[in-house]
């Protein structure tokens, strides 16, 4: 029990006028003991060990594959150690625990960049609107906040409240950040715990920030029909100033938009956004604002010299943009203390001077923590800019890529360079002889990263080719987004919940995360669109919001003029950036909490439990590439949901996988007699890369079985995996582990009750029971036995 | 180029393939083995496109010479090996393969070609730590793998083509 | 600016009695505006950009020099980037940056470590003796916790006020952290002001932490007298029960001698401690309790066979210990959250069950989350153990040294996964033939980490061997240790400030951090002696304390007992653990304040110039090995004090070095008359990587010097450069670089006098003006000179 | 071993050393420079106890064949030096001297004996990254080091004694 703040005390007889300032109070930090009608749950404010036994249980199941990115450790003066096989570095630590260490570290750096995006927001928004400004996700939501009434057991009322969450958050990171200094954790299950524990508070964090913005700055609030945007590199209308925001917070692109209202000039500058803060600013200003695309578009997008002005604030920025953009003539403005690039501190200077300063050259751009000034010289830069830019716009730097894939080698250290290992030297070849097709194909695959060009001897523009070659595909980026709507309504999942639990829908999908995909952007709508077309309830956030815009049906449209948005079958449901991540989480908890009636005030293992074991879901983080997706995805597994990473993925180190083979791993308690009970693999696993998007599809129907399915429930979800099964690998196939998920023949699937009779005959299949009430907690079953006997 | 392993940044770990260049000691390799298995990627298809030719076919020679399974999750390569007849494969997701490889098969060889570099330089990796003491794997890939027991060296595609063939000769042999 | 709860407001008809629950109060989050004779200065709660400026001043004269420790970069799914040479990462990172911005990382998880420890002695003391406790750390000290009062502003009173301290710390740190994400910041030179950021924090956790435990504990109290304790391997009475405390955390340990005092057999049961958990339990008890020596010696003392029970808490632990403890038959109780092992937690059970549990060996330990519990736990299971393992102890599990020697093939596996490289296999051919020396030459640079074992093909013991061949040395170590004694007085800094800042007073040196010596301990009490014998001012703390303890003098005296433990000339201070790191900034920082006058108040950076620029102090931290070290140094950087480390210390990735030779690198503004004047290179770097000793020692000489010296001192400061650089190179030698130091004739010293002159003829000397009043501020410039107007 | 880098976690990065197992290879590429200088290392006396015999006498062989520099900040060894009558050594603190070997000085080939290994692995890697336009590196250690230009194989102690008689003799001729 650690709750923070518990003990606190105010020397009354100092505090004189309370709105004044208070001088000589004698510490007064409050926590916030609400009137809420119900009582407080048993894990408020967890700390690290505090749901210690719940991770074990999981990880127990869920054991961690390995795949170490490198066999050694470099982590402290001592090394660097050889962890190869059996051997230990010189603090005692061994490769598992290693790897478990890392996954660690990268959680804390994930979770840290969302509770401080969270906190910036805060303390800016609750500055600006005060902080009894009252939380308002809009009439249909009265469950707000649900991870972190679920987490603290605070029911949060206005903006301030929020601080105290935040301050839980932090205290918990930097406790959990400790661990991983060389001799402190020596247990890789007890550094997954940790992991857990990050992702949790990654949620919250996310939670607590988009909350903030929704309520302060009036972004759709559960609005399943909020407006379309333009999305694409189509979309940009090149003959106006372009200001191109980029990263995550909202702020200082909001500001921006403000000015230009301010000044009547909104309809003469183009803002465009990139990365989440296009979400941000489409939720914003639900009209003029377009998105780009999602983070691998920057180099993809400045490269065209299309943006005048580029104001950079956090998170997902190219690093090197500073330098990208003098080479277009373009100008960065940077906006926050966490990405200061090197520029000058302009903060406090006169934003004409700034203005002039940067047309001069004499610096390639400036530091404004001021947002209302950045905004001002962004917008002044951009109108006297962009006249003198027009020749450079949309127009690579480059005339003739036949003649400089003349000068290619084929030496190949572009492609060993790649990550994508793209036959650049093949395509060079092709492009010498006149046929740039080959470059444009890799166009597809590319995301724009240039360690191709680092790598080549010849100082060939290998980006810049590829980008030329691929013209034609570029300006035909024309999409259509739904702007991120934020939460889901009570009443939808009051709709919804039930055929949930029962099965009766078969899962619920949600695409999550960066832009690092293998096979290119497309992966990610056609997957959706195949969930979407079975019944599933499909939801999106971040870039993969983005990626399921860029595609268009036989008819032109594109899924987000296809499916509707409101969460239920057949739907596309974009709840917005990165932070609105923390809806989807809340949307699985709330269906615990509105449907099931579970209490949800600091009820953590309980909710968790019942998530596990009932609710069919499971997220698919397809280009998850940054720390901040692995946060994510950890709060999700502490959470009972699965989820699945592309090829790319493998590179966080260890997957979580169920053993299907191992029959005791798959015990569950029945709530209803305590006995012990088979209830099957399900789900499979916690944490899966697939190879290819066939693959990943079949897994996530399979991921989405959970062991209190009906068994007509069972039968829905069997048939998707049945299906999908055989749709790619042969109609005269069924899944090899088939078996596994069927416990009564009322299971099966009619459409395919022989074949599967015959299946499971040959594998020697027997009946199992099916478990309505399953749990791995033995207070679940206390507590239902004793409910019982009432 | 020849001698290194691929990608640049996946350098070389403590403990590394040995690379193999001849394609009879290649051959031996295999043959030292009694249950040997050849995964095939997903990738294989840029491969092919490469080199111009039917490399799924070949691998199937490679496993019928020596009675190796083979096992992919590749719905084109699955249809391939159905319309060629070819019987002794599975569907196998790679990642819960592995698993089975390093827990529950008795598979003393796994041979891996055409997957992605980094994602097979991953897997490789899993097998190489934790399933040592009963597997050996090999990289058949025009890419040379440091995480696997063997592996053919970094070569261009063509060459690979050739070396995959007088391999398919030499196994039957 | 950024305040922390800078707006706060209470809800005060909510208020009913002040000191009960407070229900329904709408945030009241405090921030301490105390009554206090100084006015706020400029930057009170600084957040990362608020000394950037500083930061910038610094890092143009100290420009890193970039020793990457790997060309890549892993830390995304992008990865692995080559970042070789002018090769640029997926994200625009280039390896400049890269390198930065893992010192970011490495310094965020040393700031943390010291903040949650911080947070959790505060959290535990201060519920135990009340929120209300004054800080108190003895008569002599008015100017309490100076790091946290030029940091925030903020003049804490009680245990309570610091909690106000640590949020601020933990925000900030959070904050910080997030900056590493991949595409957040993009410049290895606010990299590096973070670096400087997260020191500063991590300063002020070290003093808040220190100040909670003298205070709650009664830790001496600037004690210049405090005791003497018994330290080595040597000093354990094997014929005890003996319980071994790991770590740096004081409660458990402290609960330990409580317990056994309580019960009345605190003379039956031997406590020892090993790392900095030694140095908090004698500074606790002061008299029983024992220090068997720093970090490295944890298996040398375990696999002796000789602790019963080991309870380690955080921090420096060998995370393989539940494991080497099973090996002898000990068991393992963990106490922290941080570092669980892996063991069950047994933290509610009844301690005589866990007892029974743990000598029936079906656990190999048990976490104890609750302290009194785990004391108890820990002696009953000593007293019970103790008997049953009596045939065990000081036995080393190895009878035939010769025999296993036998076995080696001389394949050098074990020399090339010796981070020391130490020559194994030519004392195992030695060995073989009967002749043990080479192994216990092995001993002395050997830190028994034990990565030799597990690459050793033929599975030879090789650590057991090395501690068998040196049984008769590790008997023999026996000696004292004068306790940690927490700050310097007021009236010390005053009786040695004016002939510091003069430079008659040749320099303040501290020997701090661990263990990773390269040429074994004995580095540093050779060291700390010649410095105390020429009348510096010798500090010391952590592992670098306890190794000046190790050595005897002709007379058999350890230095403690050669040397006084005030803080004046040619003494030597141990001021206590890692934590107590802050009073050694805190001394110089008290200088500026105490004896020049200088505001504390928030005025970090005037006070850190002037640090720069007059206190001739510098830091060795000869063995640094961990991210804790790295934090501390980078604290100290930032307060304008240079670190030199051991070779190991290369491994930190970059060294801050000054180029002497850039001689406008060197110019100082002249306070006085604001002019542009050349200050010489003082000092000359920041951060120094010695490959040996001597070169650090003539190295320190050097960095003491400043641009402030008067003649008098410049010349007691040239004289011991000189003196050192010829004891070791040889008396007809001069430094090359001595014309750089020399301003005026006056500053040479007497007894070189025609030797130097003729150097400098020979170096095309000219005499250069000396400033009296040198800064590198404009601020302080046109703050002497409004002053001078008046 | 012998071909191998040697401490085993030091993994040669994407740019590494060109080994040298020839001495009279070597002994070309030294002479290739204009101005060679040579760092001795404080561990020299290790490598000496091991050896059985006097390096520093060889290094200065060495220096006097090819006109280089001696650097080194080992007392012992400015003593031999002065007693040997060696004169063209300087007392540089070898951190200091790799920033003006980066920054200041002309030499083009610096050359690398008697460190301790992980300390020159990452003076030679500094060098690698920010100086490697204008200064070639040599590792003269019995420790192959993958962050020079070139070095020498690790190889047990007396052969590298012998290798390196041997090269003196060769630099001489
Ligand atoms: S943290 Fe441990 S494994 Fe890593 S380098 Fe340090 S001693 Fe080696
Ligand atoms: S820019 Fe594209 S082609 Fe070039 S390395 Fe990156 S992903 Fe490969
Ligand atoms: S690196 Fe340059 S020259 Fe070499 S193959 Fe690639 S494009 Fe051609
Ligand atoms: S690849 Fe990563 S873990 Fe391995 S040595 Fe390099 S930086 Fe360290
Ligand atoms: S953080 Fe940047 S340099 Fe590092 S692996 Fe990711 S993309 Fe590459
Ligand atoms: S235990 Fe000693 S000899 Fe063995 S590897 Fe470690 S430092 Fe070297
Ligand atoms: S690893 Fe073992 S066998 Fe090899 S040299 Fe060292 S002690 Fe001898
Ligand atoms: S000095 Fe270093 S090794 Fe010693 S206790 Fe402190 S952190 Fe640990």
């Amino acid at each position: 029990m650690s709750i923070p703040y518990s003990r606190f005390k105010v020397r009354i007889d100092e505090l004189k006028t309370p709105l004044s300032e208070i001088r000589g109070l004698d510490v007064s930090i409050g926590y916030v003991v609400e009137e809420w009608e119900e009582p407080q749950g048993p894990t408020p404010f967890p700390s690290i060990a505090t749901l210690r036994k719940w991770d074990h249980i999981l990880l127990s199941r869920y054991r961690p594959l390995y795949l170490p990115f490198c066999d050694l450790c470099c982590f402290c003066t001592y090394g660097k150690c050889d962890l190869s096989r059996e051997r230990r570095g010189s603090c005692g630590l061994g490769l598992s625990d290693q790897q478990s260490r890392l996954v660690t570290l990268v959680c804390s750096i994930g979770a840290s960049t969302h509770a401080s995006h969270a906190r910036e927001l805060l303390e800016k928004l609750a500055e600006r609107f005060d902080r009894d400004h009252s939380i308002d996700l809009g009439p249909q939501v009265h469950v707000e906040m649900p991870i972190t009434r679920l987490v603290t057991g605070v029911k949060p009322r206005t903006l301030g409240d929020l601080e105290i969450v935040m301050d839980y958050v932090e205290r918990q990171i930097v406790q959990t950040l400790a661990s991983v200094h060389t001799g402190q954790e020596g247990s890789w299950i007890d550094y997954e715990s940790k992991v857990f524990h990050l992702g949790m508070l990654d949620h919250v964090a996310l939670e607590v920030a988009d909350v903030t913005q929704i309520t302060a700055l009036n972004f759709p609030k559960a609005d399943p029909e909020s407006p379309l945007a333009d999305l694409g590199l189509g979309v940009i209308d090149v003959s106006k100033p372009v200001i191109l925001v980029v990263g995550h917070n909202v702020i200082p692109a909001g500001a921006i938009v403000d000015y230009l209202e301010r000044m009547g000039i909104r309809g003469e500058v183009e803002v465009c956004g990139l990365c989440c803060t296009a979400h941000e600013v489409t939720r914003y200003e639900k009209k003029n604002a377009k998105i780009v695309g999602p983070m691998s578009w920057q180099l993809r997008f400045i490269r065209t010299g299309v943006p005048d002005v580029i104001v950079i604030d956090e998170q997902c920025i190219f690093t090197n943009i500073v330098e990208e953009a003098r080479r277009v003539g373009a100008v960065v403005i940077a906006t926050t203390d966490k990405a200061c690039h090197g520029l000058p501190d302009k903060s406090s200077e006169d934003p004409d001077k700034v203005v002039e300063e940067l047309l001069s050259g004499r610096v390639p751009g400036a530091l404004m923590l001021d947002h209302d000034r950045a905004a001002e010289v962004a917008v002044k830069a951009a109108l006297k800019l962009a006249p003198t830019r027009l020749r450079l716009k949309a127009k690579l730097p480059l005339e003739d890529v036949v003649e400089y894939a003349k000068k290619c080698t084929k030496c190949r250290e572009c492609e060993r360079a790649c990550p994508q290992n793209l036959p650049i030297s093949h395509a060079m070849e092709r492009a010498s002889k006149g046929d740039i097709a080959g470059l444009a194909e890799i166009y597809e695959k590319c995301f724009a990263c240039s360690r191709c060009e680092h790598a080549c001897l010849k100082q060939i523009p290998i980006l810049n080719l590829i980008l030329k070659a691929a013209e034609a595909k570029r300006n035909s980026e024309l999409f259509k987004i739904r702007v991120g709507r934020g939460p889901i309504q009570d009443t939808e999942i009051r709709a919804v919940g039930r055929d949930i639990v029962l099965g009766i829908i078969p899962g619920v999908i949600a695409f999550v995360g960066c832009a690092n995909w293998h096979e290119g952007a497309v992966d990610v709508p056609v997957m959706a669109r195949e969930f979407a077309s079975r019944r599933y309830i499909v939801l999106a956030s971040g870039c993969s919001a983005m990626a399921i815009a860029m595609y268009k049906n036989e008819e032109g449209r594109t899924p987000y003029e296809e499916f509707p948005g409101e969460f239920a079958p057949s739907s596309i449901v974009n709840v917005g950036s990165c932070v609105a991540n923390s809806h989807i989480a809340g949307a699985v908890i709330k269906i615990a909490n509105i449907f099931a009636r579970l209490p949800l005030r600091a009820n953590y293992m309980e909710v968790a439990d019942y998530i596990l074991n009932r609710i069919g879901a499971a997220a698919i983080a397809w280009g998850a590439m940054s720390q901040k997706a692995a946060a994510i995805a950890s709060g999700f597994w502490r959470l009972g949901v699965p989820v699945i990473v592309g090829p790319h993925g493998m590179k966080y180190r260890r997957m979580l996988l169920g053993d299907g083979e191992k029959g005791e791993a798959w015990y569950v308690y029945d709530a209803k007699t305590g006995e012990r009970v088979y209830g099957g693999p399900a789900p499979e696993h916690l944490f899966y890369a697939a190879e290819s998007r066939e693959e990943a599809m079949v897994m996530a129907a399979k991921l989405c079985i959970r062991p209190a399915d009906t068994p007509q429930g069972r039968a829905i979800k069997l048939t998707n995996y049945i299906s999908l099964y055989k749709k790619f690998y042969g109609y005269d196939k069924l899944p090899p582990d088939l078996h596994l998920f069927v416990r009564t023949e009322s299971d099966i699937p009619i459409t395919y009750k022989d074949e599967v009779l015959k299946f499971l005959r040959e594998a020697n299949w027997e009946e199992k029971p099916s478990v309505s009430d399953p749990t791995l907690l033995e207070e679940v079953v206390r507590k239902r036995l004793a409910v019982m006997k009432q | 180029m020849s001698l290194e392993y691929w990608l640049k940044g996946e350098i070389p770990q403590p403990v590394k393939a040995t690379l193999i260049t001849d394609v009879k000691v290649l051959a031996g390799k295999i043959k030292q083995h009694k249950k040997p298995v050849v995964l095939l990627g997903s990738e294989l298809y840029s491969l092919e496109r490469l080199a111009g030719s039917d490399i799924v076919a070949i691998v199937a020679d490679i496993a019928n010479a020596v009675n190796a399974d083979l096992t992919t999750s590749n719905s084109g390569i699955v249809q391939r090996l159905d319309s060629m007849g070819f019987k002794r494969y599975r569907v196998e997701f790679p990642m819960e393969f592995a698993q089975k490889l390093a827990k529950h098969s008795n598979y003393d060889l796994a041979m891996f070609i055409g997957f992605q570099y980094h994602y097979e330089w991953l897997l490789l990796n899993y097998l190489k730590h934790y399933a040592y003491k009963h597997l050996n794997t090999l990289s058949l890939e025009p890419y040379g793998h440091p995480n696997a027991t063997w592996t053919m060296p970094s070569q261009p595609i063509p060459l690979w083509y050739k070396n995959l063939l007088a391999l398919v000769e030499v196994l039957k042999t």
